[in-house]
C-alpha cells in the first residue's frame, strides 16, 4: 500500500462554455494531489487525470467508461449535478453488474440534495455541502440580522433555483417567522439579457434583502442590474465565487454580496500555503478547498483500511473523521455527506493582507463561521452497504 | 445500391426495361450492401471490445437512427430543422418513463419493445407540434422549428417532474421478463438490440424513399409549387413524412434511453438539434446513407477526438468549415463521385495521387495540429511548464525550434500538396471529360 | 356537347389595378382553344384564376359543371384539370421518369401512402413509361430533368401536365424560346397527346395558333374581345389593331 | 404608475438593446438571405477586441477601431469562404456560418483564456443618467440607446440613400446580370456583409461591458436575435425595430404579471389544487416565462403572419 | 467599334466557340443569326466576359477579353441576356434604376423615354417585377439596359414572347437607337424582323461564324439558309 500510487479521473468540463471552473477544478485537484503524495497517513501517490465530460450527463456516462477501461477506481466530479446524478447512478448499477471492479465517486462540488437523500448511493462521498446545508447556515446567520424584514426570491427555474425557493422559505419560516417573503421568482436558466425589469420588481416589493441561487451570468447579471438601478440591499447568494464571477462583480462596481460557503478566500495555514502557491503557479485562484478534503480523507481511508482497494476504501471512510482547513470533518455514514464547518462570507475590497480575487482587488473576507452541526439537515437516505 | 439523387445511371438496354422498375428482391448489388451492412453491425463489437467501445458502437446505432430520420427532413423534403432533437428527446423520456413502470411490473411490456413506445410517442408529438411546424417551408419552417426547440428545452428544466430536473430521470433496463436469458444487463446484450433496430430502421427509412409519398415529399423538395398542381397538398406531404421522422427519431431517442438509462433534458437541447444538422450534413445529406457515416462521425467526434485533444471544437470547426467550402455534399458524395470513376473503371489510375494528396495532407495537418497544440499548451497548462508531448514528439511552447519545425512540416505540406493537388485536378478533369465522352457514346447507342 | 369549362363574368385585382375585367367563355368538351392578346393582357393571369393558383376577386369558373372557382390548385386538379407554365416549372432534381410518375400518382389513387413500394406500381410505372415515349424523352429517362436541353423541359412540362389523366388541360405558351422546327414538332406532340382532350393554349406564334386551334379567344385589358373561329378572328378589324399588328403577323401565319 | 413607467423606460431600453444586437443580422439577412449563425460570435468579438484596444488607447478609440477590425473579418471571411459557398444554396451558407462560431469561441478562448475579461464600462459614462421615482437610470443605458438610434439611421441611410440594397436582391436571383449591368457585386457583398458584421463588433464594444465580456456571450443571444429578425418581418428594417421594441416591452411586462392559469381558473370557479393533471404547467406565471416568450411570439408570428410584423415576403 | 478575332469561349472543359470572328462598326445594326445551340447566346456572353474565354475582343481599341463584366459595362457595351433576367423582388423602376451604373450618371436616355417607348411599364411601374407578364418582362431587360447608356447593345433575342404588334415595335425602336449612334448586335431567330433592320448579316454554326454579308445576299444564298438556319 504504501507507495502504491492511485489514480484517479476527473470528470467536468474541460472544453465549452464551463471549461474555465473545470480546467480550474482539475488543476487544483492535481496541486492538491501533488502536494498530498507519500505525505498523507497511508503514504500513496495521487495521481488525478482529467476527463471532459463536457458538464453533459450522456457524455459523463462514456468518460466513466473510458475511465473504467483504463483501470480507474476512483472517480471525482462535481461541476453541475446534472452529470453527478448520472454519475452516481450509473457506479451504482456498474459496480451491482461488476462486483470486483466497483468504482468509488466522490463528489466536491454536485449540490442537489437528492444525491444524498432518496437517490444516494454507497458509492458516492460529497464533500461540498448541499443546497438544504448551505440554506441552513445561510438562515443562521440571516436571522441574526434585525433588520432583514421583507426577502425576496429569485432564482433559475430548474432544479436547484427551486430547491434554493422551497429551502429558504421552510428554514426562515422556522427560525425567523416575522420576515415575509415578498417575492418569490423563478426565470428560465440562461436566458435573461436584461435584469433591470426584475430589479424594478423587487423595488416595487420594497424587499431589502434578495436572495438568489443563481450563479455565472445569471448572478453577475443581476448585480450589476441593481447596481445601475441603484437598488442596495443585500443580497444572500451561493455562486459568488465560481471562475469568472468575481471579475465580472468587480467590473460593476462595489455591491453588497454575501456568499454562504464551506471555505473563503482568506484562510491560513496549510490551506493559505497552497492558495498562494496555486496562485503562483496557475496565476489563477485556487478555490475547490474541497480537492483538499478529498485527498485528506482517501489518505486516512486507505491507511484505515489498510488497502486502496475501493470497497473496503469506501467502508472506511463511512464515519471517518479528519482535520481539514477548518477544524475537524466528518463523512456522515448515514448519507456519506460531509459534515463540516459552514462560513458567511462578504464581497469587498481587499485590504493590506487580504487575498485579492482573481486579481480584482476585491475579496471574500468571513463574517461567520458556523460549526458543522449547524448546517447539518435530516437524511432520507436509506443506504443499501453491500457486503464487506 | 441505387440511391436518390444519385448519378444518372447510363440507360440500361431496352430488354432490361421491364424488369427494371420492377421490385428485385434479388438485386445482386442492393444485396450485397445490404447484407454487408448487417455484416457490419453483427461484426463490430467482436473487433472492438472495450467497455468504451461497445457503448460507443451502441450510441453509434442511434446516432445513425437519428441522423437518418433527421435526413428525411433536410435531404429528402429540403426541410431544415433546428428543433430534430425535441423528437428524438421526447421518445427518449417517454421510453424511459415506460421502462420505470415496467420496472415496477405496472406494464408488462418486454424492455425490447420500449424503443417502439418511444417512436410512437414522439410521432404523436409530431402529430401536435408537426402541424404548425409543416405548415410553412424553407426559412419560416426552419425559424419555427428553432423556436419550438428553445420553448421545449427551456420547459425541460421548468417542469422537473416529468423531465426530472437537473438529474433528469433514470431507469433500470434489467427489468421484467428475462426470455433466453436475456436481461439486457450487459452492453453487449443492448448492443445486439441497437444493432437489430438500426438496421430495420435503416431499412424502413430506405423503403421510404422508395414509397409514393416518399418521392412525392423529394417533389416537394424541389418544387413545392408545381406539387400542388399534380394533385397532392404539399402541406401534408411534409406533415405526414415529418410524423414519420419523428416516430423513427423517437426509436432512436428510445434507444438512448435504454442505453444510457438516464434521461437528461440535454437530450431536447439545441445544441443537440445543432449536433444532428451538422453531422448529417457532414456525412452528406443528398444520398441515403450519407447520415449514416454522419451518426457515426458524430459518436467519434464527441467521444473520442475530446479525449485526443483539448482543441477538438477548433478542429471541428474547421472540419465543417473546409467540409462546406470543398465538399458541400458530404462524405457521402466523395464516396460516389469514386465510385462514378469505379463503374467506369478508372478508379484504379487515381490511387497514387490519393496517397500522395493523404501523404501530403498528413504533413500538412501535422504541422498545422502541432501549432495549435503549442497554443493549447501555452493557454491552459503554461503553468506546467513550456513543454509539451503532442504524438509522442517532445515539443517546447516556447522554443524557436519547436516552432520553426511546425511552419517548416506545415510549409512543406502545404507546398507539396498543392503539386499533388494540382496533379490530381488535372487528371480527375481528364477522367470526368472521360466519362461525359462515355455517357454520350453509350446514350447514342 | 357538353361544357368542358366555363367562366362567368370572372374578375381579378390585385391592389387597386383590376387586371381581369369580367371575362365570360365557354368551352365545349373536346375543343381545341388558343388564347390570343397582347403582352399582359392577362391570359396567363386567367389561367392561374382558373388553375387555382389565386382565387378570383368575383365571377365564377366552372368546371364539367360543378364550380371550382376559390379552391386550391391540388383540389381541382383532383377534378380534371391541369397546367402547365410559362416559365418552366419542373422538378429539376428528379429524374425525366420520376418527374412523370410524379405526375401520374395521385390520379390512380396512390394519395400519400407510404406503405406500398413505387416499384410495385406497375400501373403507375406502365403509365409513365407510355408518356415518356409518347412525348419521346425515353432515351433521356435516368437524366436529371435539370440536364434536360430547354426544348426537352418543356416537352417535360407538358408531359407531367397531362400524366395526371386530366380532361382540361391548360398550356401557357408552349413553345416559347424554342426555334421555328422545334415549335412545330412540338405542336404535332401537342395534338398526338391531347386527343380527345379540351384544351387551352396561350400563344403568340400565329403560326401555331392557326394551326391549332379550333376557336380562338382575344384578351385584350383582361377582357375578351372575340372568341371565335380562326379565320373570323383573323379577319377581326379590332383583333388586327390591337394584336396582330399589319405584315408581321401575316408573313408568320403564313410561314407554316 | 411608477412601476409602469419605469418597466416601460427599462422595455424600450431593453428592445433598442436588442435591436442593436440584431440590426447588423438584420441587414444581412434581409439583403443577402444569409442566416448568418455566427453573427453572436462577432458580437463577442466586438468586445474582445474593444477590451484589448480599450487598454490601450481608451474606450473611445476602441468604439470606433473594434467595429472596424470586426467588419474587416467579417469581410475578409465573405470573401473566403461564405462566397465560395453561396452556388450551394442557403442551408451551405448557414452551415459555414455554424463552422465560423465554434472556431470564432475556440480562438477567443485561446487568446482571451476561458474566463470573463475585466472591461469595464468608462468612468465618463459610469453613474445615472436620472433618477426616477428613487430608481436611477443609468447614463451608460442612455448611451446604448443613442447608438441603437444612430444604427438604425445609418442603415436606413444606407438603404435608401445608395443602391447597394438593389444591387444586392437583383444579385440574389441573377449575379451575372447585375454584373452585366456594371455593378461590382462582388465587392458589394462583401461590403454588406463586412458592414453587418461590423455592426455587431459595435453592438459587442457596448453590450461587452455592458454586461459580461466571456466566451458564453454569443451563446447567451444566440438565437433571440433571429427571433426579431423573422418577428419583424425578413427583409424589413422598420420590422426589426418594431419587433424589437415590441419584445422589449411584452418581456419587460411579462416579467411583472404574476398571473398563472391556475388562478385564471379559479377566478372561474376551477379548483386547481397539486393533484390536477398538468399541475406544473396550471401553476407556471406568466412572469416565469418572460424571457422564453420571444420564442412564443416567433412561433406565433409564423403561424398566423409568415410575413412578419412588417415584411413583405416569407423568407 | 467592336472587332473580334479569334475568339474560343468554354463552359468548364467543353469548348463551345471556335475562333468567332467579326466586327460591329458605329451606328450599325448587325443580326447574329442560326440555330438553337450553335453558340450566339456564347458569343453574346464571351463579349462581355461571363464565360471563360481566349483571343481577341477589341472595343474602342482596347481589348477586353479577361475582364470583369462590370468592367466591360463601364466601358459602354450594354447586353440584354435571353432569358429575362429581371429580377423579380425589385419594382419595374427599380429595375430599371439598377440600369444606371451609378445613380448621378446622366445618359442619352431617362425614364421617362422609356415608359414613353412601352407605355405598359409605367402603368406597371411600381409593381415588383416577378408578377408582370412575359412580354412585360421582355421589354423591361430591354430598357433596363437602355439605361445604362452603351454605345452598343447586345440583344439576345428580344423578341421572344412579344406579341406580334410589339415585335414591330421593337423592330423600330432598334431603328431609333441606331440614330442615335448606338450600334446594335442583334440575336435573332425571327429572320423576318433581323432582315428587316440589320445592316448587316452574320450566320453561326457550330461555334464559328459560316456566313457573313447583307441580308439580300443571305436572302439569296439558299444553301446558306438551308444549311444553317432551316432544318
Ligand atoms: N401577382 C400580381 N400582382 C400584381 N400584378 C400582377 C400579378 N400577376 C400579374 N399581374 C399583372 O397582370 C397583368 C397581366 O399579366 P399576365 O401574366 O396575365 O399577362 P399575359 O397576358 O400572360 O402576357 P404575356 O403574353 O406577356 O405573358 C400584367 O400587367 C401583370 O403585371
Ligand atoms: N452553361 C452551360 N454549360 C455548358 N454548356 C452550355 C452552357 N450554356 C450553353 N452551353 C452549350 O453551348 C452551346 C452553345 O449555346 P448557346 O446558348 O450559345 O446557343 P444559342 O445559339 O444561343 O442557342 P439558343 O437558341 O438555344 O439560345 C450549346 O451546345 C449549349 O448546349
Ligand atoms: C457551475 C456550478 C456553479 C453549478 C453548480 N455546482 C450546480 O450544481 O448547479
Ligand atoms: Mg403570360
Ligand atoms: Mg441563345
Amino acid at each position: 500500500q504504501k507507495g502504491e500510487t492511485v489514480r484517479i479521473a476527473f470528470m467536468d468540463p474541460l472544453s465549452g462554455p464551463f471549461a474555465n471552473v473545470g480546467q480550474n477544478q482539475l488543476k487544483s485537484w492535481q496541486f492538491v494531489a501533488d502536494r498530498l503524495s507519500g505525505k498523507n497517513p497511508a503514504g500513496v501517490k495521487f495521481e488525478v487525470v482529467g476527463f471532459d465530460n463536457k458538464g453533459s450527463p450522456q457524455e459523463t456516462l462514456n468518460t466513466l467508461k473510458a475511465a473504467i477501461d483504463q483501470g480507474f477506481r476512483y472517480v471525482v466530479q462535481g461541476n453541475g449535478s446534472g452529470a453527478g446524478l448520472a454519475l452516481e447512478d450509473a457506479v451504482e448499477k456498474y459496480n451491482e453488474r461488476n462486483p470486483g471492479k466497483e468504482m468509488v465517486y466522490l463528489n466536491y462540488a454536485a449540490v442537489d440534495p437528492a444525491m444524498t437523500n432518496e437517490k444516494c448511493s454507497f458509492w458516492h462521498f460529497r464533500l461540498d455541502a448541499d443546497t438544504s446545508m448551505k440554506m441552513e447556515a445561510l438562515t443562521s446567520f440571516m436571522k441574526d440580522q434585525p433588520q432583514i424584514k421583507k426577502v425576496y426570491i429569485l432564482g433559475q427555474n430548474y432544479s436547484h433555483g427551486q430547491q434554493v425557493s422551497k429551502f429558504f422559505k421552510e428554514d426562515i419560516h422556522r427560525k425567523r417567522p416575522d420576515i415575509q417573503i415578498v417575492g418569490d421568482d423563478l426565470h428560465p436558466i440562461g436566458q435573461v439579457k436584461d435584469f433591470s425589469p426584475y430589479v424594478a420588481k423587487i423595488k416595487q416589493s420594497g424587499a431589502d434583502a434578495l436572495l438568489t441561487g443563481n450563479w455565472g451570468q445569471d448572478l453577475t447579471l443581476l448585480v450589476k442590474a441593481m447596481n445601475d438601478a441603484g437598488l442596495k440591499i443585500p443580497m444572500y447568494t451561493y455562486y459568488a465565487g465560481v471562475t469568472g464571477t468575481p471579475t465580472a462583480l468587480a467590473a460593476g462596481g462595489e455591491s453588497q454580496v454575501y456568499v454562504v460557503a464551506y471555505g473563503h478566500a482568506n484562510h491560513t495555514g496549510d490551506l493559505a500555503q497552497i492558495a498562494n502557491d496555486f496562485h503562483k503557479k496557475f496565476n489563477d485562484d485556487y478555490y475547490t478547498y474541497a480537492t483538499y478534503n478529498g485527498i485528506n480523507l482517501l489518505g486516512a481511508a486507505m491507511a484505515k483500511a489498510h488497502s486502496t482497494d475501493p470497497v473496503k476504501v469506501a467502508h472506511a471512510m463511512e464515519g471517518l473523521t479528519v482535520k481539514s482547513f477548518a477544524g475537524d470533518v466528518t463523512m456522515r455514514a448515514s448519507d456519506h455527506q460531509l459534515q463540516q464547518t459552514m462560513y458567511i462570507t462578504k464581497w469587498q475590497k481587499a485590504r493590506k493582507g487580504e487575498y485579492s480575487v482573481e486579481n480584482t482587488g476585491f475579496t471574500f473576507v468571513p463574517i461567520k463561521q458556523m460549526d458543522p452541526y449547524v448546517s447539518s439537515t435530516p437524511t432520507s437516505c436509506q443506504m443499501k452497504r453491500p457486503a464487506g | 445500391m441505387d440511391l436518390p439523387g444519385a448519378v444518372p445511371r447510363p440507360v440500361p438496354e431496352a430488354a432490361g426495361r421491364q424488369a427494371y422498375y420492377s421490385f428485385r428482391p434479388l438485386n445482386v448489388g442492393r444485396w450485397v450492401v445490404w447484407s454487408g451492412y448487417a455484416l457490419l453491425l453483427l461484426a463490430a463489437p467482436f473487433v472492438f471490445t472495450s467497455s468504451l467501445a461497445l457503448t460507443m458502437l451502441s450510441q453509434m446505432g442511434v446516432a445513425i437512427i437519428v441522423c437518418l430520420s433527421y435526413n428525411m427532413l433536410l435531404g429528402q423534403g429540403g426541410m431544415l430543422s433546428f428543433g430534430h432533437a425535441v423528437y428524438s428527446g421526447m421518445g427518449s423520456f417517454l421510453a424511459i418513463h415506460t421502462l420505470n413502470l415496467v420496472s415496477k411490473g405496472q406494464l408488462p411490456l418486454p424492455v425490447s419493445l420500449i424503443p417502439i413506445v418511444g417512436g410512437i410517442a414522439s410521432a404523436l408529438f409530431a402529430v401536435l407540434f408537426g402541424y404548425v411546424t409543416t405548415k410553412k417551408a424553407a426559412t419560416p419552417f426552419a425559424m419555427i422549428t428553432l423556436g419550438i426547440g428553445e420553448l421545449v428545452w427551456a420547459s425541460s428544466l421548468m417542469f422537473p417532474e416529468f423531465f426530472g430536473g437537473e438529474g433528469g430521470i433514470s431507469g433500470n433496463r434489467v427489468a421484467g421478463g428475462h426470455p433466453f436469458g436475456i436481461t439486457f444487463g450487459p452492453q453487449i446484450q443492448l448492443y445486439f438490440l441497437i444493432a437489430v433496430y438500426t438496421f430495420v430502421c435503416t431499412a424502413g427509412m430506405f423503403a421510404f424513399t422508395r414509397t409514393p409519398l416518399g418521392r412525392m415529399l423529394n417533389a416537394v423538395r424541389d418544387n413545392p409549387e408545381r406539387v400542388e398542381f399534380v394533385g397532392y397538398d404539399t402541406q401534408k406531404v411534409r406533415y405526414i413524412s415529418f410524423i414519420i421522422a419523428a416516430f423513427f427519431a423517437g426509436i432512436g431517442g428510445g434507444l438512448a434511453a435504454l442505453n444510457f438509462e438516464i434521461v437528461t433534458s440535454e437530450v431536447v437541447s439545441g445544441y443537440r438539434s445543432g449536433a444532428y444538422l451538422l453531422f448529417t450534413f457532414l456525412g452528406g445529406a443528398t444520398f441515403f446513407f450519407g447520415p449514416i457515416i454522419g451518426g457515426v462521425l458524430m459518436v467519434l467526434a464527441f467521444v473520442l477526438l475530446s479525449e485526443f485533444t483539448k482543441a477538438w471544437l477548433l478542429y471541428l470547426g474547421l472540419i465543417f468549415l473546409f467540409m462546406v467550402m470543398y465538399a458541400p455534399g458530404g462524405i457521402a458524395s466523395l464516396i460516389m463521385m469514386n465510385v462514378r470513376v469505379a463503374s467506369f473503371g478508372r478508379l484504379k489510375e487515381l490511387w497514387v495521387s490519393y496517397l500522395a494528396l493523404a501523404c501530403t495532407a498528413v504533413v500538412t495537418l501535422l504541422g498545422a495540429a502541432t501549432m495549435i497544440e503549442m497554443v493549447y499548451h501555452l493557454q491552459l497548462n503554461a503553468a506546467l511548464g513550456p513543454k509539451l508531448t503532442f504524438l509522442g514528439v517532445g515539443l517546447n511552447a516556447r522554443g524557436a525550434d519547436s516552432w520553426f519545425g511546425a511552419v517548416f512540416v506545415m510549409a512543406t505540406g502545404i507546398g507539396l500538396f498543392e503539386v499533388s493537388r494540382r496533379h490530381f485536378v488535372r487528371q480527375w478533369g481528364e477522367i470526368h471529360e472521360f466519362i461525359a465522352r462515355e455517357m454520350k457514346r453509350r446514350e447514342a447507342l | 356537347m357538353t361544357l368542358a369549362l366555363e367562366l362567368k363574368d370572372l374578375r381579378k385585382s390585385f391592389g387597386r389595378t383590376e387586371i381581369i375585367r369580367g371575362c365570360s367563355l365557354q368551352v365545349q368538351a373536346g375543343e381545341r382553344v388558343a388564347v390570343i392578346g397582347p403582352n399582359g393582357a392577362g391570359k396567363s393571369t386567367l389561367f392561374n384564376l382558373i388553375s387555382g393558383r389565386f382565387p378570383p376577386t368575383s365571377g365564377q369558373v366552372l368546371l364539367n359543371g360543378q364550380r371550382i372557382e376559390g379552391k386550391k390548385p391540388f383540389e381541382i386538379n383532383r377534378l380534371g384539370l391541369s397546367r402547365s407554365f410559362q416559365i418552366t416549372n419542373i422538378f429539376p432534381k428528379l429524374s425525366v421518369f420520376e418527374n412523370l410518375r410524379c405526375g401520374v400518382l395521385w390520379s390512380l389513387g396512390y394519395k400519400y401512402t407510404f406503405l406500398k413500394f413505387l416499384a410495385d406500381l406497375q400501373d403507375a410505372n406502365e403509365r409513365a413509361e407510355q408518356l415518356m415515349e409518347r412525348i419521346r424523352l425515353h432515351k433521356k429517362r435516368d437524366v436529371l430533368a435539370a440536364n434536360l436541353t430547354y426544348a426537352e423541359q418543356r416537352a417535360l412540362e407538358v408531359g407531367i401536365t397531362i400524366a395526371g389523366g386530366a380532361n382540361v388541360i391548360l398550356l401557357d405558351e408552349p413553345t416559347a424560346g424554342m426555334s421555328r422546327e422545334e415549335t412545330r414538332r412540338f405542336i404535332d406532340l401537342i395534338k398526338e397527346v391531347t386527343v380527345g382532350k379540351t384544351l387551352l393554349t396561350v400563344e403568340h406564334d400565329m403560326g401555331v395558333v392557326f394551326g391549332l386551334a379550333d376557336k380562338i379567344a382575344v384578351v385584350v385589358y383582361g377582357e375578351i374581345i372575340t372568341y371565335d373561329t380562326p379565320e373570323r378572328v383573323r379577319a377581326n378589324q379590332k383583333v388586327q389593331e390591337a394584336y396582330l399588328g399589319s405584315s408581321v403577323a401575316d408573313e408568320q401565319a403564313g410561314a407554316h | 404608475m411608477e412601476f409602469f413607467t419605469i418597466s416601460l423606460l427599462n422595455g424600450i431600453s431593453y428592445g433598442l438593446l436588442l435591436f442593436m444586437l440584431s440590426s447588423g443580422l438584420t441587414l444581412i439577412f434581409s439583403m443577402m438571405g444569409v442566416l448568418n449563425f455566427a453573427h453572436a460570435s462577432f458580437y463577442m468579438l466586438g468586445a474582445y477586441f474593444a477590451y484589448s484596444v480599450s487598454q490601450l488607447i481608451g474606450f473611445f478609440p476602441a468604439l470606433v477601431v473594434a467595429p472596424l477590425l470586426v467588419g474587416l473579418i467579417g469581410a475578409l471571411f465573405e470573401k473566403y469562404a461564405l462566397r465560395r459557398v453561396h452556388k450551394y444554396g442557403h442551408v451551405a451558407e448557414l452551415l459555414i456560418t455554424f463552422g465560423l462560431s465554434f472556431i470564432v469561441l475556440e480562438v477567443v478562448q485561446l487568446i482571451w483564456g476561458t474566463s470573463s475579461v475585466d472591461y469595464r464600462v468608462p468612468a465618463l459614462l459610469s453613474g445615472p443618467l436620472f433618477t426616477l421615482y428613487g430608481t436611477q437610470f443609468p447614463m451608460y443605458r442612455g448611451f446604448m440607446m443613442l447608438i441603437a438610434l444612430l444604427m438604425l439611421v445609418a442603415i436606413w441611410l444606407l438603404l435608401t440613400r445608395t443602391r447597394i440594397g438593389l444591387v444586392i436582391q437583383a444579385a440574389l436571383t441573377h449575379p451575372e446580370t447585375v454584373e452585366a449591368l456594371g455593378h461590382n457585386v462582388p465587392r458589394v457583398f462583401m461590403l454588406v456583409f463586412g458592414g453587418g458584421t461590423a455592426l455587431a463588433g459595435l453592438a459587442g464594444v457596448i453590450g461587452g461591458n455592458a454586461f459580461v465580456t466571456e466566451p458564453g456571450m454569443a451563446a447567451t443571444v444566440g438565437s433571440v436575435i433571429f427571433v426579431v429578425v423573422v418577428v419583424g418581418g425578413m427583409g424589413s428594417l422598420a420590422g426589426a425595430f418594431v419587433a424589437s421594441l415590441a419584445i422589449g416591452i411584452i418581456q419587460t411586462f411579462g416579467v411583472g404579471i404574476d398571473a398563472s392559469l391556475a388562478g385564471a381558473a379559479q377566478s372561474v370557479g376551477w379548483g386547481i389544487t397539486p393533484d390536477t393533471f398538468g399541475y406544473p404547467l396550471w401553476k407556471l406565471k406568466i412572469s416565469q416565462i418572460a424571457p422564453i416568450m420571444p420564442y412564443m411570439l416567433l412561433v406565433l408570428i409564423l403561424i398566423f403572419r409568415p410575413k412578419g410584423l412588417l415584411g413583405t415576403r416569407e423568407g | 467599334m467592336l472587332q473580334v478575332a479569334d475568339l474560343h469561349a468554354y463552359y468548364g472543359k467543353s469548348h463551345v466557340l471556335h475562333g468567332v470572328e467579326f466586327d460591329v462598326g458605329e451606328g450599325e445594326i448587325v443580326a447574329l443569326l442560326g440555330r438553337n445551340g450553335s453558340g450566339r447566346s456564347t458569343t453574346a456572353k464571351a463579349v462581355m466576359g461571363m464565360v471563360e474565354s481566349t483571343g481577341h475582343v477589341h472595343w474602342k481599341g482596347q481589348d477586353i477579353v479577361g475582364r470583369k463584366p462590370y468592367e466591360i459595362a463601364h466601358l459602354g457595351l450594354g447586353y440584354v441576356p435571353e432569358n429575362r433576367d429581371i429580377f423579380p423582388k425589385l419594382t419595374v423602376h427599380q429595375n430599371l434604376m439598377l440600369g444606371q451604373k451609378s445613380a448621378k450618371q446622366k445618359g442619352r436616355w431617362s425614364f421617362d423615354d422609356m415608359y414613353a417607348m412601352f407605355p405598359r411599364l409605367k402603368e406597371r411601374q411600381h409593381t415588383e417585377a416577378g408578377v408582370l407578364s412575359g412580354g412585360e418582362q421582355q421589354m423591361l431587360t430591354l430598357c433596363r439596359t437602355l439605361m445604362g447608356d452603351p454605345d452598343l447593345i447586345i440583344i439576345d433575342e428580344p423578341t421572344e414572347g412579344l406579341a406580334p404588334k410589339i415585335v414591330e415595335l421593337v423592330g423600330e425602336y432598334l431603328k431609333t437607337l441606331k440614330t442615335r449612334g448606338v450600334s446594335v448586335l442583334l440575336i435573332e431567330q425571327k429572320l423576318t424582323i433581323a432582315m428587316a433592320i440589320s445592316d448587316r448579316a452574320l450566320v453561326m454554326g457550330h461555334g464559328s461564324i459560316v456566313f457573313h454579308g447583307t441580308p439580300e445576299t443571305l436572302r439569296k444564298d439558299a444553301y446558306i439558309r438551308k444549311e444553317w438556319l432551316e432544318v
